[in-house]
């Protein structure tokens, strides 16, 4: 077989998968389904991106959405106690108005973008191959090269994507008692004791009394 | 053989899915999240063609950097859900518009 | 030989010395600082008149010439120059020695007057001060210099006016004081940026040599409008002279500047200040001699003053205010003779008056310090058998201030009438007829108030002693004394025999030279024809001769009617004074209100001033600008933003969906509308 | 040290301002000291400045940085006679200010003394700058300082009078930034000296010129749109107030004589009428205001608008003289009196405004009626009251005098009429200003707040002698300070008379 015909049934398949798993996602009435759907999305999506050549962005997607963020999702989903009728509600209601909207745009975006003219336009061979390197080589050499600052910076947002993530689901708790070895260092025994003269007299009891009540206020 | 529009349509077609799944789940954030993971997809799918139809690396490089870009983005979104879901237990958008005006 | 410039300077500064020590230094010795006060301002005072006297002397008889030099930039704008410099010629000298000998009299007056008063250093420094001003500004050779004495003498009157600053009456006279000069400023500097404009100098010399220039020479009013050049400039310039000298209708402070301490109602607002004005005018002869128009102007207003003032003069009880009415009439006769081109004469009046007036207002202040500080006529009399001096010597003065011949006011009086006689400028008749009836209403009201003080019953009692303190003055009850009046302290009674002795004879020494001898020389400048005075001086053949002749003419004559009536009425028929009053009650009503002159204009520029102000105020800046224009767009945009609000629901597909309506209604457009 | 000399000048405060800062509110003595010290040494440094040579060229001390490389911005400063009176007055009052706050401020005075130095440095920089954008870049940071002292230690009715502040000279300054824009992309530069010498067409003149106009009105500021400096004043601590009546009021003169004069003369020439009028109106409309204000810093206030007028008014007079009669020495005469002006009202506001705080400072109140008999209390402070009374209403021998007198003479030869209405302030200014002292200083005391009274300190005797020294030095002998501008005004005069179109 024509392995160009080969790739055009590939591709085929592989985007009416997407497409199919992608309607899932917004109509599966089970969150958890939804999420095990886009994950179908995402897995079909680096399979057409091999059809592309591009394999290192295809295991990427792979392994950093299906592998991490899809199952951060799953987490989350299954962790938080959702009321699924209620999220369901309206679904009926708005999906008209949905539709509409998506084929408008979608309507609008061909019309834009003009298909037809760009049938002709053939895919072309491998940059990566022309140069005579793998994708993967291809794409870390502009990497470290030329995008070497963005690519720090990337790091840098994921890094302050972590900590924000773990600061603002850190809970802290109330309440809990801990020791502060430098405060307990710092104490100086005349904040806690005073020493007080007083004269030897004995007092009388009406001003035993006043003198208690007077201490007793703050 | 496959030409660079079969994949611009493929995006359109995710774009608008994504956009409906705005539409028809007014809800669930959960959802609304994922479409906008779709979103994403479709802008990814475009610069991959692009990027191999110009025989650009860039296009494949700022692929890579959505994808960073994106985790982190879905970290901190659903660590915002989960601190929303603690404080209001809910995620129902529309039990959430104390930024109404 | 010229005159020295550190002499002049010596003369200026020494003023401004002795007020620095006074103001500065004795306020922090203690109680030896009035001693010092005194002793300094006094000595320097003595320098000033010393050296004056001897400049006088080197322009007069040493054969001096005039001196006109610059002492340093003021400022240099291209061509435009402001300088501080002297010019001295006679005119100057004259006054120079003037003002100089009243101050320093004054300055005497002042350690008995004010023995008692807790601001006696603070008056020293003051009156020095004013000296110091004066001296700037007859002695200034260009018109920056004249307006900063002009505007100097106006802060020091000012500041003594309101004196004793804790009477509501007090403060209230020295800012109306400041306020009606402050329109005459305004006039006379818009009279010296005329001056500027078509003379292109400041500099006394350069504008009278170019005066001649003016003729012709138009300012464009409105479009079809040419105002004659030489006219706005010395109407405008009058305008200034006119609040200093208290002409009508900018005269109204004159009287109430009597609230002043008496020192000073002598110095400053009868001998010298207030003829300031006279003396600039008679100074800017060349300019003023280029218009008929601004000086007929110039007579009108001295003739009305002249005769309405002194009117008001008659039924005043207040024994200074009496004084002051006749300063502002005297005032008018000066003017008048400015209005006939007799600039000498007038500068002759001045002088005369000067030393007459200064008398006078002492004597006043002399027979207030005997009253215990009661000023009012009407609780007074039978006062010559306490204080003689004062009694002889406020006779004197009011000798030569109704112009008995041989007094010194009567030749600088008389040659002014006669000289009005003589003149043909528009409303000279209107003055002739002012300047005599003034005659008439000069002696009515002298011999009045020296009747009333003076002579007759005594109208007070002097009150058991009861412990009433001597300087409570401010509440004791009318007519009653603590005790018995005396003669005033030698420090008072002597500047008054000093001032008694010019009043009598400086007209008979001086009336040759000064008014008829072209004695200024060059500092005065005549147009021959309109040179009244030198037609009179044909008939002038001495002033023995003068004087003589004066027993015969009207002037006299009126003066001698003036005394029987007032005898008959003060010293023979008391109670007639009473029964004409209520005869002619309209007329005294109308003079006793002073022809509502304070009223009308305190309802015209004071409070017309803050209404005007609050409408401004409080409609077009509250109301308009910041209500309307700056809080009303304020509220606008809150409406604005209220209305926006709603848009803002919290929902976020509400903002998801109008980002992609927007999307799309952009690409819609961008299909339809792009190419 | 020569070379960086304004460098120096504008830095010095602005930097000084970290360690004053640093001393905290823990230690204001010690704040106090540094920022007085700092000042001090800004004013000696500032004296430097008299080295300017006015038979020189007229920009001197030059000196250039790269700023923004791309747009071609640089960091240009350069002075020139009336720069240089202008810094010489921002650093003595500076000094003065700081003094006069040394125990007035017990709430956070280390951040208030920071503040002052900081706005001390960007007026300094306002005042040097001859690139049109470091220029916008002082003349809008000069704000936030002065946000932050009303906003700060304000009185209560603050939040309204910053608001005000900021949002009127903010609206002002876009029109400004328009402008500059407009140039910028007409001349590729922000130079002054290139942007003056860009020819234009007489429509475009016109735009920039009401651009320009709109933004300096509101700075200087001119009738109709004045009303945020009396609440500005009324809510300013005393330093505030001083800053703002003495030096914040004169960017805007400063930048019609940097930016409308010889960008923009056929326009100005053209339009000079409207801002002649405006000027007038404030002359005597706001004469008439500030006679019935009830509080005394609004009068002062409303009467610095009324002088800030005769600056306005001698500036485009200029323009009247030199293109109507050729009468280039009066419009000499004519600007270099509003140049005076300026200097003069820096002084003479300032210690009338300090006055005020010494009062405000015994009662905390500024009500004329809680006031009267003054002098009974306080007499030496009435003596300097009465001194800056009496330059605010003009007198001769005070620097009030100076400039409002060269105004005057300078528009008689103008127009009859325009010295008619200017002259009328003679009337009006001492209307307002007398009768103020007539109720505040003179008569009996009638009220509790004035019998509680104590009489001056030293400190705010030597704050006010130095005030009083420069307004007499001024007015006594002007020439000196003329000298030192006379250059710089004959050029501006020259740059009038040159056609563009």
């Amino acid at each position: 077989m024509n392995p160009q015909t080969l790739q055009l049934i590939c591709f085929y398949a592989f985007s009416l998968v997407t497409v199919a798993s992608a309607l899932s996602v917004i109509t599966l009435k089970n969150t958890v389904h939804a999420v095990l759907a886009l994950v179908l999305t995402f897995f079909s999506a680096a399979c057409l991106w091999m059809l592309l050549d591009a394999e290192f962005l295809a295991l990427a997607l792979v392994v950093v959405y299906v592998g991490a963020v899809m199952v951060l999702f799953l987490f989350v989903v299954m962790m938080l106690d959702i009321d699924l009728e209620k999220m369901h509600e309206g679904f009926v209601k708005f999906l008209p108005v949905g539709v509409i909207v998506a084929v408008v745009m979608l309507v609008e975006m061909l019309g834009l973008i003009g298909v037809r003219a760009m049938h002709a336009h053939d895919l072309g061979v491998d940059p990566a191959a022309v140069t005579g390197v793998s994708n993967t080589a291809w794409l870390g050499q502009a990497l470290y090269t030329k995008f070497l600052l963005p690519f720090e910076v990337a790091a840098l947002v994921l890094t302050v994507g972590l900590v924000a993530a773990v600061a603002l689901t850190l809970r802290e708790r109330r309440g809990a008692r801990y020791e502060s070895a430098s405060r307990q260092v710092r104490v100086d025994p005349r904040d806690r004791v005073r020493i007080v003269k007083m004269d030897a007299v004995r007092p009388s009891s009406a001003s035993a009394d006043e003198g208690t009540a007077g201490e007793s206020k703050p | 053989m496959i030409s660079l529009a079969h994949y611009i349509v493929l995006g359109a077609v995710l774009f608008c899915i994504a956009v409906a799944g705005l539409f028809i789940n007014r809800k669930n954030v959960i959802v609304l999240l994922m479409s906008i993971e779709l979103m994403l997809l479709a802008v990814n799918m475009n610069f991959v063609a692009f990027s191999r139809f110009l025989g650009d690396v860039s296009g494949q490089v700022f692929v890579f950097f959505i994808l960073t870009v994106a985790a982190a983005e879905a970290a901190v979104g659903l660590a915002i859900l989960v601190l929303l879901f603690r404080t209001r237990s809910t995620i129902n958008i529309a039990d959430i518009d104390s930024m109404k005006g | 030989m010229g005159l020295s410039t550190s002499v002049l300077l010596t003369i200026a500064l020494a003023p401004l010395l002795g007020s620095l020590v006074a103001g500065f230094v004795s306020p922090f010795l203690g109680r030896a600082g009035r001693a010092v006060a005194h002793t300094v301002t006094i000595a320097c005072m003595i320098v000033s008149v010393a050296l004056s006297f001897q400049v006088l002397y080197q322009l007069t008889l040493g054969g001096a010439d005039n001196y006109n030099q610059n002492l340093y930039t003021w400022f240099q704008i291209g061509q435009v120059n402001a300088s501080v410099g002297f010019m001295v010629d006679r005119l100057t000298a004259m006054m120079l020695v003037v003002v100089g000998f009243v101050s320093l009299v004054v300055h005497l007056y002042t350690i008995g007057y004010m023995r008692d008063d807790p601001g006696y250093t603070r008056f020293f420094s003051y009156i020095s001060l004013f000296t110091f001003s004066m001296f700037m500004l007859v002695m200034s050779n260009n018109f920056m210099q004249l307006f900063f004495g002009w505007e100097a003498v106006g802060l020091v009157s000012y500041l003594l006016i309101g004196f004793w600053y804790k009477r509501p009456t007090a403060i209230f006279a020295n800012l109306k004081a400041f306020l009606v000069n402050r329109v005459g400023d305004f006039g006379f500097l818009l009279g010296i940026a005329a001056v500027l404009t078509f003379l292109h100098t400041l500099d006394y010399a350069g504008a009278f040599s170019a005066a001649p220039a003016l003729a012709g020479q138009t300012l464009q009013i409105t479009a079809n409008t040419q105002w004659d050049a030489a006219t706005v400039i010395c109407i405008l310039l009058f305008v200034g002279a006119m609040g200093k000298s208290a002409q009508v209708p900018l005269h109204v402070w004159l009287p109430d500047s009597m609230e002043g301490p008496t020192p000073i109602s002598a110095l400053i607002h009868a001998a010298t200040m207030v003829t300031a004005g006279i003396f600039m005018v008679a100074r800017m002869s060349p300019l003023f001699e280029m218009s008929s128009t601004a000086l007929s102007f110039v007579l009108v207003i001295g003739a009305t003053t002249a005769l309405f003032t002194g009117l008001i003069g008659i039924v005043q009880n207040d024994i200074k205010r009496v004084v002051a009415y006749s300063t502002l009439s005297q005032l008018g006769y000066m003017t008048v003779a400015l209005g006939v081109s007799m600039y000498s004469g007038a500068v002759f009046h001045l002088m005369t008056h000067a030393f007459f007036k200064a008398l006078l207002f002492l004597g006043a202040g002399s027979v207030i310090i005997a009253m215990h500080h009661e000023q009012d006529m009407r609780y007074m009399g039978g006062l010559r058998k306490y204080m003689p001096i004062t009694w002889i010597t406020m006779w004197i003065g009011s000798l030569a201030l109704v112009a008995v011949p041989f007094t010194s006011g009567f030749y600088s009086k008389d040659a002014i009438i006669e000289a009005v006689g003589l003149s043909h400028r528009w409303g000279a008749n209107y003055a002739y007829f002012c300047v005599m009836a003034g005659a008439l209403v000069t002696g009515l009201y002298t011999f009045r108030q020296m009747y009333l003080t003076f002579h007759g019953k005594e109208r007070f009692t002097v009150a058991a002693s009861h412990g009433h303190g001597h300087d409570d003055h401010d509440h004791h009850e009318p007519g009653v004394l603590a005790h018995a009046p005396k003669e005033s302290p030698w420090v008072v009674t002597v500047p008054l025999v000093l001032l008694a002795i010019p009043s009598l004879l400086i007209g008979y020494v001086t009336v040759a030279p000064m008014l008829f001898g072209n004695w200024f020389g060059s500092a005065i400048h005549v147009d021959e024809a309109n040179n009244v005075l030198a037609e009179l001086g044909q008939e002038f053949h001495g002033a023995a001769a003068m004087a003589l002749h004066g027993f015969t003419q009207l002037p006299f004559l009126l003066v001698v009617v003036a005394f029987v009536i007032c005898t008959y009425i003060y010293v023979f028929n008391p109670a007639l004074a009473g029964r004409i009053k209520q005869a002619l009650k309209p007329l005294w009503t109308v003079l006793d209100r002073k022809y509502w002159a304070d009223e009308v204009e305190y309802a015209l520029f004071a409070s017309g001033g803050q209404k005007i102000g609050r409408l401004f105020w409080k409609f077009s800046d509250a109301g308009m600008i910041d209500g309307v224009a700056v809080n009303g767009s304020v509220r606008l945009v809150h409406r604005g933003a209220a209305l926006m609000r709603r848009l803002q629901t919290g929902y976020l597909y509400h903002y998801a969906f109008a980002m992609i309506i927007g999307v799309i209604v952009l690409f819609g457009g961008y299909r339809l509308f792009g190419n | 040290m020569f070379n960086h000399l304004l460098s120096l000048l504008i830095w010095l405060p602005i930097v000084g301002a970290v360690p004053v800062l640093l001393a905290g509110s823990a230690r204001p003595m010690l704040a106090r000291w540094l920022a007085l010290l700092i000042t001090i040494a800004t004013f000696v440094i500032s004296l430097w400045l008299l080295r300017y040579d006015p038979e020189g060229s007229v920009m001197q001390l030059q000196e250039t940085h790269v700023w923004i490389a791309t747009w071609g911005v640089h960091f240009t400063l350069a002075v020139d006679g009336i720069s240089v009176a202008l810094i010489l007055m921002t650093t003595f009052v500076g000094i003065l200010v700081i003094a006069g706050a040394w125990k007035v401020i017990q709430n956070r005075p280390h951040q208030y003394m920071a503040c002052m130095l900081l706005l001390e440095g960007l007026l300094i920089g306002v005042f040097c700058a001859t690139d049109a954008l470091v220029f916008y870049a002082f003349f809008e940071a000069v704000l936030i300082p002065m946000y932050i002292l009303i906003g700060m230690w304000g009185g209560p009715r603050r939040v309204y009078a910053t608001l005000k502040l900021f949002i009127y000279t903010f609206t002002g300054s876009v029109f400004m930034l328009i402008a500059l824009l407009y140039l910028y992309q007409k001349a590729h530069t922000f130079d002054l000296a290139t942007l003056a010498a860009l020819p234009l067409t007489m429509k475009e003149q016109a735009w920039l010129f009401f651009g320009f106009l709109i933004a300096f009105a509101i700075k200087v500021p001119m009738v109709p749109v004045h009303t945020w400096l009396p609440d500005a004043h009324v809510e300013a601590p005393t330093g505030g107030s001083v800053w703002l009546a003495a030096v914040m009021l004169k960017i805007g003169t400063y930048g019609m004589v940097r930016f409308m004069l010889p960008i923009t003369p056929d326009a100005g020439a053209h339009f000079a009428w409207i801002v002649i009028v405006l000027s007038l109106v404030a002359i005597v409309y706001i004469g008439y205001v500030a006679l019935v204000q009830e509080d005394m810093k609004k009068l002062v206030a409303y009467s610095s608008v009324a002088h800030m007028g005769f600056v306005t008014l001698g500036i485009f007079m200029a323009f009247m003289l030199v293109r109507e009669s050729g009468n280039t020495e009066m419009a000499s005469l004519g600007m270099q009196g509003a140049m005076v002006q300026m200097i003069s009202h820096g002084f003479v506001s300032g210690a009338m405004f300090t006055c005020i705080g010494v009062m405000y400072d015994r009662t905390h109140t500024r009500q004329i009626r809680d006031y009267g008999g003054v002098i009974n209390m306080m007499p030496w402070f009435g003596l300097f009251y009465v001194l800056f009374a009496m330059a605010n209403c003009g007198l001769p021998g005070t620097s009030g005098f100076v400039g409002e007198f060269m105004v005057i003479l300078a528009s008689f030869s103008a127009s009859p009429w325009i010295a008619l209405f200017a002259a009328f302030t003679l009337i009006i200014g001492a209307g307002y200003t007398l009768w103020l002292v007539k109720r505040v200083l003179w008569g009996p005391v009638t009220t509790e707040h004035v019998r509680h009274m104590t009489p001056m300190t030293a400190r705010e005797t030597w704050v006010l002698i130095g005030f009083a020294v420069a307004v007499l030095v001024i007015g006594v002998w002007p020439q000196p300070l003329i000298h030192l501008m006379d250059s710089s005004v004959a050029h501006l005069v020259q740059q009038l008379a040159v056609h563009k179109i």
